[in-house]
């Protein structure tokens, strides 16, 4: 593996710099040590500023205006658009701006799912999707009687494909995530997709946790919708985008009706704007379609390799320290090969509870989460109250993860680890 | 935060008192924290005087919310019903002391929700929004 | 009428001053006269730094973050729905986020119209309403085998109230704007609603326009859903909200699904959280909200009452101006009254079709809407092929209604009015 | 902007050339502009040898697309419809001049997309997106 932080020393130098947040000492006089990326990511000052520039500047709504600054605002909006469609190498007119990746799917199930599910039908997820890549397949199962199955995870939570033609007999839709938020394992969508696709069925992908860490291309992938977020990938918050080919996209009915995504309308009905606007309902979040524009525009400039390979060695570097924790009780779950997993490290210690673990790390200015993960199923299969995660991004640096490991012998000593030791091990 | 976790909260988060299960229970109430997924159970056996005979509670979660349940339990034992319906968040803070942050409140609460609602009959309203 | 804006000249400066996008001269050395408001609102500076001091201070996501800055994003973001809910005197249980006007009218449409609505039922609107309070229920009418039906409105744009209880006789629905952002009728609720109440009907009241404008208190009109959008009313966009009664609200299905919105979730099904929170699923658009926030603090500060005065003197002074041109051909539509006119003025110049009278002004720094505005069916009713609309806010003054005016001349001028003449009227 | 309003323009919009319905065309296109409501329909006479013989327009709108289709009925008539087929927005660039801003060029270039839609049977794809 290629070491390329020790490398890049400067580079990411210049990456932390170009966080607010992180450029000051914030934290009890401490620089902020932030591992929970794969919540939300920090911003980099030039997405701040291109919010600031659009309210302070050519504030307008888009579209229809005739004069100059809404001109300025819908060439902005809509060339956002085109960069954030590069970015995932889509076509700009397939790529619909919705709040969230959560809003991305919902729009698939709806729109897609309700014009094509039938009673009966198979759609199948796997065991560890998000609950915004379950719940909505469980609601379309529900509304049109269909069947929900599921791809088996292992306990390390890698995909079991064994029975993988079996399962995709008679499937109508494969949704699944890219990248585990829980565990980081990446799904072998290589394997998955042309299969899925042989059987017949159209691939969702969630890539909630794969777009902001590696480089993603719809068109190499094959998928036939994608959803990502942009808070997670250095844009501003409620905004996302769909991807979806344009044939399926043009077949479907449009989801939210009103404003902006019609061509004509009278007191009887209805026609539909062309894509991607059928899909836009009202007035769009254009500030924050901008800000993600600038926001892909500051990654690329960086280059998705370079963070992937950034990642790749942070989650290397991690696992080799938390090693050193292992005989006093600490525990890594999921996939322990940095190749397969992406941004994301699951643990427990000892008989501490992750919430406390948590509270006791934010004490030393150190941000992980602690819970289900929002993949309360996948914990339950596990037999894991809940776990404590720590995510990277491409400002975090090896002192990061020395804070971490720190931090955890902090928490270590208050709960007398030592001493309780790993004795009593967490969800026995 | 740190301060928090004193040994006697340690030490009721690894021998919790009153764990466990009644044999014939005259109320039970059961809820979790939705956000962190603790859970509490919590089990009366209530006299013909209306005290608390006996109590038990169950679950799982962060040392938070089992260290303040148990302490719960001991502060309840031996107190009539009507008494147990009124106790405050100030009771739960006094068991647990200072230190607590606001998000990790409700962690505190849940056991004395869950002992409300059981006292009460009724789904108590969240005790920090009183 | 009271003359507030003369009263008020320092106080009126003040708030010019908090827009920085109104402080410089922005167009060719010029001011920007900015009079499409009723389109998004300008943004004063203190939203724009909530927005700049939530990504630069404390970014992080919501509600299940233990560490200390999730714990403030938390606090502000609920706080902002505490805030927002408060302006129209609603209880935050009661106010869920939503994207805009549109999206919230949709959840009503899909959650409780889904719900509720069945073969033959009647859903009420008015000959008004914009797409996004027509299209959602057209397309409800269309899922359910319900019909849609109008309350007329006369040609100057006044609801025709003569037989309202005819027409609400077995309505499930009454869906109808605040205020009109055509013609800026401001519709009579205080008719309306308890009748439609007597008749067992529901009533849906799109207030995108009327919530910037004037005092709202949605239990006082006892309203049962009240929808707005933030970017109408100094917030960012990509955030609105939708106020529901409680009773109803925690008896309707969620519509959108997926994190957040959960309570438990099984590889089997789900269970939901607490209102709003139900109606919530995904990231939100924590900094739109807590910008949401910001703003209505804002105009709380100005003062509600205020607003509608100064936006009832300026309309008021329009009128006057715009009548010395209709020699010319200058046509004004809609009710002339400025007591029963929100924000929005609707005109036509002669023959000058309203978007070349769009583009002149726009050389002069005078930004106009010019079309449609998303009301269709009544244009072709009117038999209008477009209109020029004015609308104003908070920050406009005098001196813009003049600056128009000026700008008309110009306008005039170029289409040689004076000769080729208020002969040729548009839309003959 | 205010350039663009020359006298031929408003000449061209206030009395149309080419202006109202073929008895019997050989092709007919029309379409608007979703954003403005504009609307230009296009009817063409071809003789045996393919050249436009004749050509009306009819519809309503701003100025911009009004005499721009205006003008271009009076650029095509007696051209091959190949030719017609082969026009670029620069065609109509010429006919209306400098000036327009970019977001009033879908109401200049309206005229042209139907023509060519008419010209090449199938519905062009916008103009200012080749
Ligand atoms: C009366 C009315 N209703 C609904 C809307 C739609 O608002 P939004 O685009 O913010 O959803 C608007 C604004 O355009 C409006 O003026
Ligand atoms: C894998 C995955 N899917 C979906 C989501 C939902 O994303 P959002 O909340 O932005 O809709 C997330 C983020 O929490 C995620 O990690």
């Amino acid at each position: 593996m290629r070491a390329c932080v020790a490398d890049d020393a400067s580079k990411l130098a210049r990456i932390v710099d170009d966080f607010p947040i992180l450029r000051e000492r914030t934290v009890r006089g401490r620089r902020l040590v932030y591992l929970d990326s794969a919540a939300t990511s920090q911003k980099p000052q030039c997405v701040i500023d291109a919010l600031v520039t659009y309210y302070s500047t050519y504030n307008a709504n888009i579209h229809r205006g005739v004069y100059e600054i809404a001109e300025r605002a819908t060439d902005a909006f809509e060339g956002a658009r085109g960069k954030v469609a590069r970015f995932v190498n889509a076509n700009p007119r397939e790529l619909v701006w919705t709040r969230n990746t959560t809003e991305a799917i919902n729009l698939v199930a709806h729109s897609w799912g309700g014009a094509n599910i039938k009673p009966g039908d198979v759609i199948l997820v796997t065991q560890l999707e998000h609950h915004s890549n379950l719940v909505p397949w469980q609601e379309l199962a529900a509304r049109t009687g269909a069947r929900l199955t599921y791809v088996p995870v292992d306990d390390r939570g890698l995909h079991v494909l064994d029975d993988l033609d079996d399962l995709l007999d008679g499937v109508k839709l494969v949704a699944l995530s890219h990248v585990s938020n829980t565990l980081g394992t990446i799904a072998p969508l290589d394997i998955i997709v042309p299969r899925a696709h042989a059987a017949g069925a159209v691939v969702l992908v969630d890539g909630a946790q794969a777009a902001p860490n590696m480089p993603v291309d719809v068109k190499a992938l094959d998928v036939d919708f994608y959803a990502f977020s942009g808070h997670k990938m250095c844009a501003p918050t409620g905004i996302g985008a769909l991807y979806g080919k344009r044939a399926l996209l043009e077949a479907m009915p449009p989801f939210l009706t009103g404003g902006d995504m019609i061509r004509t309308v009278t007191y009887d009905g209805a026609t539909y704007n062309d894509l991607p606007w059928k899909f836009e309902a009202g007035t769009s979040n254009i500030a924050g379609a901008i800000g993600f524009g600038a926001a892909v525009e500051y990654l690329s400039q960086i280059g998705m390799e370079w963070v992937r390979e950034h990642e790749r060695s942070l989650v290397s570097y991690a696992f080799e320290r938390l090693r050193e924790l292992e005989p006093r009780g600490l525990v890594v779950y999921g996939p322990r090969d940095p190749d397969l997993v992406a941004d994301v490290i699951s643990f427990n210690y000892a008989d501490i509870h992750p919430h406390d673990l948590a509270s006791i790390l934010d004490g030393e200015g150190v941000c992980i989460r602690a819970g289900h993960h929002c993949t309360m199923p996948l914990m339950e299969k596990m037999g894991w109250p809940a776990t404590a995660r720590a995510s990277f991004y491409i400002y975090n640096t090896r002192q990061d993860v020395d804070a971490l490991i720190d931090a955890l012998g902090k928490a270590a000593a208050i709960f007398k680890i030592d001493r309780a030791g790993a004795a009593g091990a967490l969800g026995g | 935060m740190d301060d928090f976790y004193r040994d006697y909260i340690l030490d009721h988060y690894r021998n919790p008192r009153n764990f466990g299960h009644l044999e014939h229970p005259d109320v039970v109430a059961e809820d979790t924290n939705p956000l962190c997924g603790d859970r509490i159970r919590m089990e009366l056996l209530v006299d013909a005087n209306g005290i608390v005979a006996d109590v038990r509670f169950f679950g799982k979660g962060c040392a938070i919310s089992q260290a303040s349940a148990s302490m719960l339990t001991e502060t309840v034992k031996g107190r009539p019903l009507a008494d147990v319906a009124r106790l405050t968040k100030e009771a739960v803070l006094e068991n647990v002391g200072i230190g607590i942050s606001p998000a990790r409140l409700k962690c505190a609460m849940l056991g004395l929700k869950v002992l409300k609602t059981a006292a009460v009959g009724q789904l108590a309203s969240w005790p920090d929004e009183d």
